[in-house]
């Protein structure tokens, strides 16, 4: 409960910081460090069970039951130590904030530390792997604002923390998932008590690695140390809790809390201490090295982090006890040393070392309070630091692995003490001792006020007081210890353990740490040179390039606006996995009948000519033409095959194709464009294989079965199911109405897309080869007279077509006809009215098609809608109507359902015509009034759009 | 076989071979005015050849109806749609046969 | 086994105009495929059984499976409606080549 | 073998020869005028195979065939004309 | 449950389409027109979620034909959760048109419906035939949609885009062809597992599976989505990106279980092709430099990780990849949304022009970050239990390989999704010349010329963009409810009969 | 009595105009089966009597339809057509053969037979 607690508490303080913030400004600090205070209270509280007795707070809740992950809590000494870090130095952070920032409002500011606060408690005490990753990345996130706040300068710093640390979140996913599906439960507490995958070298291995890479990762070990430092772009409260409470210690958490399952893995001890002893003596170096004063201490950080993980990779309990107190001295002398730096930089106006100097006059409790931290921080008796740098030291000479290891790792581990006595030396001798070095503006100020020094002279003394009073850390660092290794430790903390190993290299480390800052002139000498070539950001820098480079070259692949490529590939494919087929074989079925008649050879010949020909052709015109003929072949073919109706489509289709086709072609140069041998070349082969592929495709995959039961079906069925004898149609209007529906909308709306493309493109002129050379005044120019012979002719067609057209409507259902053919013979007569025009103004066709296209699909649908009084949807309704000269008509609502096709169909065919057939003024895609008077309906949709008017129905325009 | 029959195989194969020949025309015919011969040759006499040969086959009132006026309209579009093709050649200046004796219609611009 | 050399000399020529430069010829190109397909869906009802099925004329016994010739049916309807706004795209805005380099 | 199927391939070969034609040219109007050759050529065809395939229906396709494809050798010409009327 | 309404998901909207060329009317109506069936196809939606959640099949024979005569229109969870995001980013891309004055345009609404019609078809249908069909009427609107809306290379793309989808819809059918020349049906009832049993009918599915993975834009067939979408309009992008790939992998998911019965020898293609897609994908948009061209790159690694789900074919796998292309659907759109809001108001989504957005526009800002966040996976977002699932799933099934990718791949999205935040809503803000004129004209047709840099964005255009990611927030943390919902849709692809029972009574 | 005649007439009109059909197609089905060419081939105006659209077009159509010539330009008033001939030998005697044609039709489609007069000679020499 406790723990459920917290986390709402926490919850609703980030919720209501932008309340706090309205309301306070700067000052919302205030509240939410009380809370933080509270909550420190509140855990402490608990102390007595969770470290008294040793048993921990749980809560639980189901999540995602399907793959077992729950909201599970679980609040150990472990985890009770870290909490008490976050709320505890949170707390002091907060407050700290109230006077460091100028007086306005800094919503995105708290809003992120609370939300960061929030997740690193979730994060330690989150006992559900998955929630562990959750919250392991929401401190990511946070922490990418958080720096990003300081304005565009961070925003490249900021996001090499996040991919970094989001690199080091993938490998602790990649681990959990491994663990989850090995173990079969998500609960870290039975997957560490669960032994049986630690058995295998491997996985454990393997686990580990990616654990490690999230440790390193997180808290900035080598090789990914670059981060921290890096982001230092952040203001200084921030750097002040992610340094010595959040983010980086997540990772310490984690090498911690995973101990029990790697602490007896070679490879994880070694991993661990050699990289982390690295870690601490190069950023050790580092630190001593810089200039200004937030550097300093992040390098610090980086040095001290390197100290921890090692130690956590030694695996003892003593090596756990020691990590548990030197996380307790970091977290207290970091957080110090940074609001040190922070008052320095506001009161002084600088944190450059070049510049500072000789503050402790004017800045005496500063001064005082930074000492103290930086003394801690180097190891000096009778600070907290002094006592976990001995434990540090005794951890490091009883590492695993062979009998040179310990001693070789003691000494490095001195000499990054060294370094930390140097530069710890050179913060506060920097700072605030020797002369004032730059401008005027340090040399006048003053002490900060006791409400902003206040918070980090806490945190100062807290170190001072706990290094006098640590045997009452006895109890939590062996339960943390216990927590984090599975075995009982015994240590009693104190100030004097006596002559032994640990004091005399704590002796060294000091010694050695002060002749470094005498030699260096407390690192003067050393400063801002470049001891490696290469920087951490550069590698990053150089690698994301790099990758980006990659992904530009990825991208090129297919960066062509020639469709020929967009649609060679999959024509390729198609052949690769006919090839594939051919070369595994397929167990075929004999073919059930006869595949090939005589006459068939005639179509096969025709198709070749007419391919052939359209293939070699280059004059646009011809390449219709003969597309065309290869159309009047496929009819021929489905007439052969019994498919009348089809065949009759087809052919009326093709015809029509030319008529748009040729509105279009007129636009367009006589020629085609020349193409390349070698690409003719290469399009043959890709054809010629295409070709086979279907061939034999076509061969061997059909004509292997008798009539399909669908089939036979129809064909006994369909005038008892639908009173017609045309089965085709039947299947059509009745069985598979819907998909004719479909296609009628599919139809209609194609031509009102054309409308809409040219309303926002427009259509090419004429093409200038096409131009008429003959003179006006030649007889066979003017078009009135000229076109008589077809307008005559058409007078007498036009009647002929339209009553032709409405009784192939009729009689669909019985024999050849139907809504199609009979809308494409109804279009044609349409066509042969704009053919046969003199005019293009007498060609224009005044009805408004695209209602009329409207009208098809409403009338389809309406008797769609019919059907429901029958239960369904297109269920065609039956009716036999007396006649009057006898006997009945077999009225059906399919029928309706065919004149909402014949009239979608009309409509499209007057589109094309009127869209494509027609000029259009200069510029302009406006067409002259007129029309508009013919359609009231269409009237009203320009009120309110006046500069696209006609906005849903393309006609009126 | 009746002789009705053999009529219509007769009509029919003597329609394509008309057509054949109107077709060779397209190829031997030495300017596209006189190719235009061709396609009335198989246009005109060979379509209605066939088409004959088809109601001879099925000698049905309906088809007869039917029949004769697919070929009435089948001769007058063809001959309009021969009319269209030669005046829009016409038009974009396809040159005549060096052959040509006179041009009537060229006078008429000189004129206008 | 003639409509499927019917088919394979479609495909060839569809797929090596639709490969071509300039609108046109793709469009063509893909027309092609569209009848080859169309053939295709009409072997697979089976080519031995030729007869109409239309009731009124011959007999169920004999008559091609009439359920692959209402789905010809419906697919030359859509894609003569997508051939036609191709068209369109053609003459629409500029040129119909499809390539910038020449 | 039938005796009409002389028939039938003399179309074909007539077909093939306008084609040639509407490949070659050399002017659109030749390919105009040939093209018109193939769409009757197809007329013939289906009249014939009326014949051959026993199928009265064929008279249906002629009809709609001679009713339509007049648009297409006027589609043709106005092409030719670049859409001159 | 009356199935006989099942169809109203399709006649409905055309109803209203055709309603709207006739009609015309006031511009009031004619968006009530347009938002009306989406809405009330999101409340049905709703619904028949709730009646299938616990693994029910409603099926309607259309026409009340006799089984396997009749086209039938089914709905499972699976299908009723695509209709369900499916209307939502239907309503809320309409929303984002208006907003834009898309919707002003000559038929976009008419389109608009016409294209939920046909997508609604296609996830109804059992019947393959049919589905093409359904495919076509939601592609005739796009290719208008893209090609009458956009950016100056509309018409170039609106090529590639036809072509290619014209080609596919081409080899979809061969594929029918071939499956209906083998089984002699294209009902899926009847096509239940039988491409396991003959090769032949392995063959054709094949082709069909092969012809949705172009649509889907899978590698190596994926150039031509990367071309032609970024040069839609941003309301169009969102609405194509949320539909119509998508479409594509929901019927890879449903044929490939029904008429293959997930059948194992042939999933290793999908694991290979699929893992390369999440690879190129991602490659693609980190190379790329305008927020769209990025954002559909993406698009196509994501495509990659959902389709694995398919290639697992385990409980959990196709779990995870449900849960995934939900999620995908609205985390996608709200990207293209958020973005397409800078780019509608600032005219332009080129990275190097845009910068400093964040400061001015901070609620857009978030809608656009959570929704990233949620893209490369990050939690508290759906896409973190997206991820989650479908790692856990290819640990469970051993695929190391597409782990490994996976995990790697997640990172460089990251990345990406990091460059877009660092070039448009960090950095310098753009100074007013720097930035072309505005794309669309005002809604009372002026064009100003730009003098300042545009003041604020309209809360209309970010409203929709902030649903969506209040959604993925909302399915983040609620994981459970969706998860279950894909489980149970999962199950109901590896256990078919349940579907085939529907269906066929048997 | 008018009426009857009028009707024969019409009934006479087809198997005319199929007789020029066959006739001309066969002359030019000589030309081309026949090695070389004998071609004469001009554009030549022709003036016409045929007053309506439809006596126009049945000309006009006529023309077009009997292979050797074809139907260029159309003038409707004064009522000209241009045709292509390809067998010219003179001027006046394909004006004859084209009068001859209208002659025909003229008797079909008027109840009073064609005009006797001849038309004014407005043609070239
Ligand atoms: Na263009
Ligand atoms: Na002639």
């Amino acid at each position: 409960m406790v723990l459920l607690i917290l986390l709402i508490v926490l919850a609703v303080t980030v919720a209501s910081t932008p309340l706090l913030d309205r309301l306070l400004g700067r000052n919302a600090g205030w509240p939410i460090a009380a809370v933080f205070l509270g909550l420190t209270l509140l855990v402490a509280a608990q102390a007595p069970q969770v470290l008294g007795s040793g048993e921990p707070l749980e809560f639980s809740r189901p999540w995602m039951p399907q793959i077992g992950v729950e909201l599970h809590l679980r609040m150990d000494g472990l985890g009770w130590l870290f909490t008490m870090l976050v709320t505890g130095i949170g707390a002091l952070i907060m407050a700290y904030s109230t006077r460091y920032f100028p007086p306005r409002r800094r919503f995105g500011f708290y809003f992120l530390m609370t939300l960061f606060a929030t997740a690193m408690s979730g994060l330690v005490l989150a006992d559900d792997v998955v929630l562990l990753f959750v919250f392991w990345e929401l401190t990511t996130i946070a922490s990418f604002y958080l720096i990003g706040l300081s304005g565009p300068s961070a925003s490249r710093p900021a996001i090499r923390t996040f991919l970094l640390t989001a690199m080091g979140g993938l490998a602790l996913l990649a681990a959990a998932v491994l663990l989850i599906v090995r173990t079969g439960t998500s609960q870290l507490s039975v997957i560490l008590a669960d032994t049986s995958w630690t058995e295998d070298t491997g996985f454990v291995s393997l686990v580990a690695v990616l654990v490690a890479v999230a440790v390193f990762t997180k808290s900035a070990q080598f090789p990914f140390h670059y981060w921290l430092p890096d982001a230092m772009a952040a203001s200084t409260p921030v750097s002040a809790y992610l340094h010595a409470a959040a983010m980086v210690k997540a990772g310490i958490y984690l090498a911690m809390r995973f101990t029990p399952a790697f602490g007896d893995l070679l490879l994880w001890n070694t991993l661990l201490i050699v990289l982390g002893l690295t870690t601490a003596v190069v950023g050790a170096v580092f630190a001593l090295q810089q200039h200004d004063l937030k550097r300093l201490a992040a390098f610090s950080t980086v040095s001290q982090l390197g100290f921890l993980v090692a130690v956590i990779g030694v695996g003892t309990p003593e090596a756990l006890v020691a990590a548990a107190v030197h996380t307790v001295a970091h977290a207290l002398f970091k957080s110090a040393l940074f609001m040190s730096v922070g008052l320095v930089d506001i009161q002084a106006g600088t944190r450059d070392l070049r510049q500072l100097g000789g503050l402790r006059r004017r800045m005496p409790v500063t001064a005082a309070l930074a000492a103290l931290a930086a003394l801690s921080m180097a190891g000096i008796p009778p600070l907290l630091g002094f006592i976990s740098k001995e434990n540090l030291f005794e951890a490091f000479l009883h590492a695993p692995g062979p009998a040179w290891f310990g001693p070789v790792a003691g000494a490095a581990a001195v000499g990054a003490a060294a370094f930390t006595f140097a530069y710890s030396f050179r913060f506060v001798y920097g700072a605030f001792w020797g002369e004032p070095r730059g401008d005027a503006e340090e040399r006048t100020a003053s002490e900060a006020r006791p409400s902003f020094w206040l918070p980090a002279m806490t945190a100062s003394l807290g170190g001072v007081l706990l290094g006098l009073t640590v045997p009452i850390l006895d109890t939590m660092v062996n339960e943390v210890a216990l927590n984090a290794t599975h075995e009982a430790a015994d240590a009693h903390l104190l100030l004097w353990h006596g002559l032994n190993a640990a004091l005399g290299m704590s002796a060294a480390a000091v010694g050695l740490g002060a002749l470094l800052a005498w030699r260096s002139r407390s690192g003067d000498a050393l400063a801002g040179r470049d001891l490696v070539p290469v920087t951490g950001v550069w590698i990053f820098e150089f690698l994301h390039e790099g990758i980006v480079r990659v992904g530009r070259r990825t991208g090129d692949l297919t960066r062509t606006d020639s469709p020929a490529f967009h649609l060679g590939v999959p024509v390729v494919l198609i052949i690769a996995l006919a090839s594939v087929v051919a070369v595994v074989g397929l167990d075929l079925p004999p073919v059930a009948g006869q595949t090939a008649m005589g006459l068939d050879w005639l179509l096969v010949g025709l198709m070749a000519v007419a391919v052939g020909a359209a293939v070699v052709t280059r004059s646009r015109m011809a390449g219709l033409a003969l597309v065309g003929v290869a159309g009047f072949t496929v009819a021929l073919w489905l007439f052969f095959l019994g498919a009348f109706d089809v065949a009759l489509t087809q052919l009326l289709v093709e015809i029509l194709t030319v008529v748009v086709a040729v509105l279009v072609l007129r636009r367009l140069p006589k020629k085609f464009h020349r193409v390349k041998r070698s690409r003719t070349a290469l399009t043959a082969v890709i054809a010629i294989g295409a070709g086979l592929t279907a061939a034999v495709g076509a061969y061997a995959l059909t004509g292997r079965r008798e009539i399909s039961a669908a089939g036979e079906y129809f064909l006994g069925n369909a005038p008892e199911d639908t009173g017609g004898t045309n089965v085709v149609n039947t299947i059509l209007v009745d069985y598979r109405a819907l998909d004719t529906f479909g296609e009628l909308v599919v139809l209609g709306v194609a031509g009102l897309i054309i409308i809409a493309v040219l309303h926002s493109s427009g259509l090419l002129p004429v093409h200038s080869s096409r131009r008429v050379v003959v003179g006006g005044t030649n007889a066979a120019y003017p078009p009135e007279d000229n076109t008589v012979l077809m307008r005559t002719v058409g007078r007498f067609l036009m009647p002929l077509l339209v009553l032709w057209s409405v009784y192939l409507l009729f009689r669909g259902h019985n024999e050849p006809g139907g809504g199609f053919i009979a809308g494409l013979v109804g279009g044609s007569g349409f066509a042969l009215l704009y053919l046969a025009a003199p005019s293009d103004d007498r060609a224009r066709i005044r009805l408004a098609y695209p209602a009329i296209i409207g009208a098809g699909v409403l009338v389809a649908a309406f008797s769609g809608f019919l059907g429901y009084a029958d239960g369904s949807f297109l269920k065609p309704l039956h009716a036999e109507i007396p006649l009057a000269w006898g006997g009945y008509f077999h009225f059906t609502t399919a029928l309706v359902f065919d004149v909402g096709v014949y009239l979608a169909v009309v409509g499209v065919l007057l589109t094309a015509l009127n869209e494509l057939g027609l000029e259009r003024g200069e510029g302009s895609v406006r067409e002259p009034e007129g029309f508009r008077t013919d359609r009231p309906s269409a009237q009203a949709s320009g009120d309110d759009a006046p500069a696209l008017d006609g906005s849903t129905t393309g006609g009126n325009r | 076989m009746n002789a009705l029959d053999v009529a219509g195989i007769v009509c029919m194969t003597a329609g394509a071979l008309v057509f054949l020949v109107g077709s060779i025309g397209l190829l031997r015919l030495q300017d596209f005015y006189a190719r235009l011969s061709g396609v009335s040759i198989a246009g005109a006499l060979g379509t209605a050849l066939l088409l004959l040969g088809l109601l001879l086959h099925y000698p049905t009132v309906d088809n007869a109806i039917k029949i004769g006026l697919a070929l009435l309209i089948q001769l007058a579009t063809a001959a309009v749609g021969g009319n269209a093709i030669a005046r829009a050649g016409y038009l974009v200046g396809v040159k005549p046969t060096e052959k040509t004796q006179f041009d009537d219609l060229a006078a008429t611009e000189k004129d206008g | 086994m003639t409509l499927a050399i019917t088919i394979g000399i479609m495909v060839a020529g569809g797929v090596y105009l639709m490969l071509q430069r300039g609108m046109v010829r793709i469009v063509l190109g893909l027309v092609l495929l569209g009848h080859s397909v169309n053939l295709l869906i009409m072997s697979a009802g089976g080519v031995f059984r030729r007869d109409l099925p239309l009731l009124q004329f011959g007999t169920a016994l004999t008559a091609g499976d009439p359920l692959p010739q209402a789905f010809v049916l419906t697919a030359i309807v859509i894609a003569f409606s997508i051939a036609i706004y191709m068209l369109t795209l053609a003459a629409s805005g500029s040129d119909d080549d499809t390539e910038d380099a020449s | 073998m039938h005796y009409i199927d002389i028939g039938l391939a003399a179309i074909v070969l007539a077909m093939a020869i306008a084609t040639y034609r509407i490949l070659t040219g050399p002017s659109a109007a030749d390919r105009g005028a040939a093209s018109d050759v193939v769409f009757f050529g197809f007329v013939g065809l289906v009249a014939m195979l009326g014949y051959r395939l026993d199928t009265e229906l064929v008279v249906d396709i002629v009809l709609v065939s001679a009713l339509v494809g007049f648009l297409a050798a006027l589609s043709l010409a106005r092409l030719i004309t670049g859409g001159k009327r | 449950m009356n199935t006989s309404l099942l169809p109203l998901f399709v006649a409905v909207p055309l109803v209203s389409a055709g309603l709207l060329i006739v009609l015309g009317g006031p511009l009031w109506l004619r968006r009530t027109l347009l938002l009306a069936p989406s809405s009330a196809a999101l409340l049905a939606s709703t619904g028949l979620i709730w009646l299938t959640r616990d693994g029910a099949v409603f099926a309607h024979n259309v026409g009340l034909w006799q089984d396997g005569i009749a086209i039938p229109f089914v709905a499972d969870v699976l299908s009723a959760l695509m209709l369900w995001t499916t209307s939502l980013l239907a309503l809320v891309c309409s929303a984002f048109a208006i907003a834009t004055g898309d919707d002003r345009r000559p038929f976009f609404a008419t389109l608009v419906l016409v294209l939920t019609a046909g997508v609604s078809g296609a996830l109804l249908t059992g019947d393959i035939f049919n589905m093409f069909v359904f495919i076509e009427v939601m592609l005739l609107p796009s290719y208008g949609l893209l090609a009458m809306l956009g950016a100056l290379g509309r018409l170039r793309a609106g090529r590639i885009y036809v072509t290619v989808n014209l080609l596919t819809s081409t080899i979809f059918l061969a594929g029918v062809a071939l499956v209906y020349a083998s089984a002699g049906t294209v009902h899926l009832g009847e096509l239940a597992g039988a491409a396991k049993e003959d090769p032949a009918v392995a063959v054709g599915a094949g082709v069909v599976i092969l012809a949705l993975s172009i649509k889907a834009a899978v590698v190596p067939v994926h150039g031509w989505l990367a071309r032609t979408y970024p040069a839609a309009s941003p309301a169009v992008t969102a609405l194509f990106s949320g539909l119509h790939t998508k479409v594509a992998i929901y019927a890879i998911y449903r044929l490939y279980a029904m008429i293959f019965d997930g059948d194992a020898k042939f999933l290793w293609i999908g694991v290979v092709a699929f893992t390369l897609t999440m690879v190129i994908g991602v490659l693609g948009a980190v190379g790329e430099n305008t927020t769209r061209s990025i954002l559909v790159f993406h698009m196509i690694s994501q495509i990659g990780y959902i389709l694995l789900g398919v290639a697992l074919f385990t409980e959990l796998g196709l779990m995870a990849g449900i849960f995934y292309l939900i999620h995908h659907m609205i985390v996608k759109a709200s990207l293209f949304l958020s973005t397409g809001a800078i780019e509608h108001t600032y005219g332009t989504g080129a990275l190097d022009r845009l910068g400093g957005i964040a400061q001015r526009e901070p609620l857009l800002a978030l809608v656009f970050m959570g929704a990233a966040l949620s893209l490369a996976g990050l939690p508290p977002f759906s896409g973190f239990v997206a991820k989650l699932t479908l790692v856990t799933a290819a640990v469970d099934d051993a695929q190391w390989t597409a782990v490994a990718v996976m995990i790697a791949v997640s990172l460089i999205t990251l990345m990406s999704m990091l460059k877009i935040w660092g070039g448009v809503f960090w950095g310098r803000e753009p100074k007013p010349h720097e930035l072309p004129e505005p794309a669309v004209v005002g809604a009372d047709g002026s064009v100003a010329t730009r003098t300042t840099v545009p003041v604020k964005i309209r809360p209309a255009l970010i409203a929709p963009g902030l649903v969506l990611t209040a959604t993925t927030l909302c399915i983040g943390l609620g994981a459970q409810v969706l998860l279950d919902l894909s489980a149970q849709a999962a199950a109901g692809l590896m256990d078919t009969s349940g579907y085939v029972e529907a269906v066929l009574g048997r | 009595m008018t009426h009857l005649m009028w009707a024969l007439r019409v009934l006479r009109f087809p198997f005319y105009a199929g007789w020029e059909i066959i006739r001309t197609s066969f002359e030019v089905m000589w030309d081309i089966v026949t090695p070389g060419s004998a071609s004469t081939p001009a554009f030549v105006e022709v003036p016409i009597r045929c007053g309506s659209d439809l006596e126009t077009t049945m000309l006009a159509n006529l023309i077009s339809l009997t292979p050797g010539t074809v139907t260029v330009a159309v003038r409707r008033a004064p009522a000209t057509l241009w045709v292509h001939g390809l067998y010219v030998k003179d001027r006046a005697s394909f004006l004859e053969g084209i009068r001859e044609m209208e002659n025909h039709i003229l008797a079909a489609t008027r109840l009073t037979g064609p005009p006797e007069s001849a038309p004014a000679e407005g043609g070239r020499n």
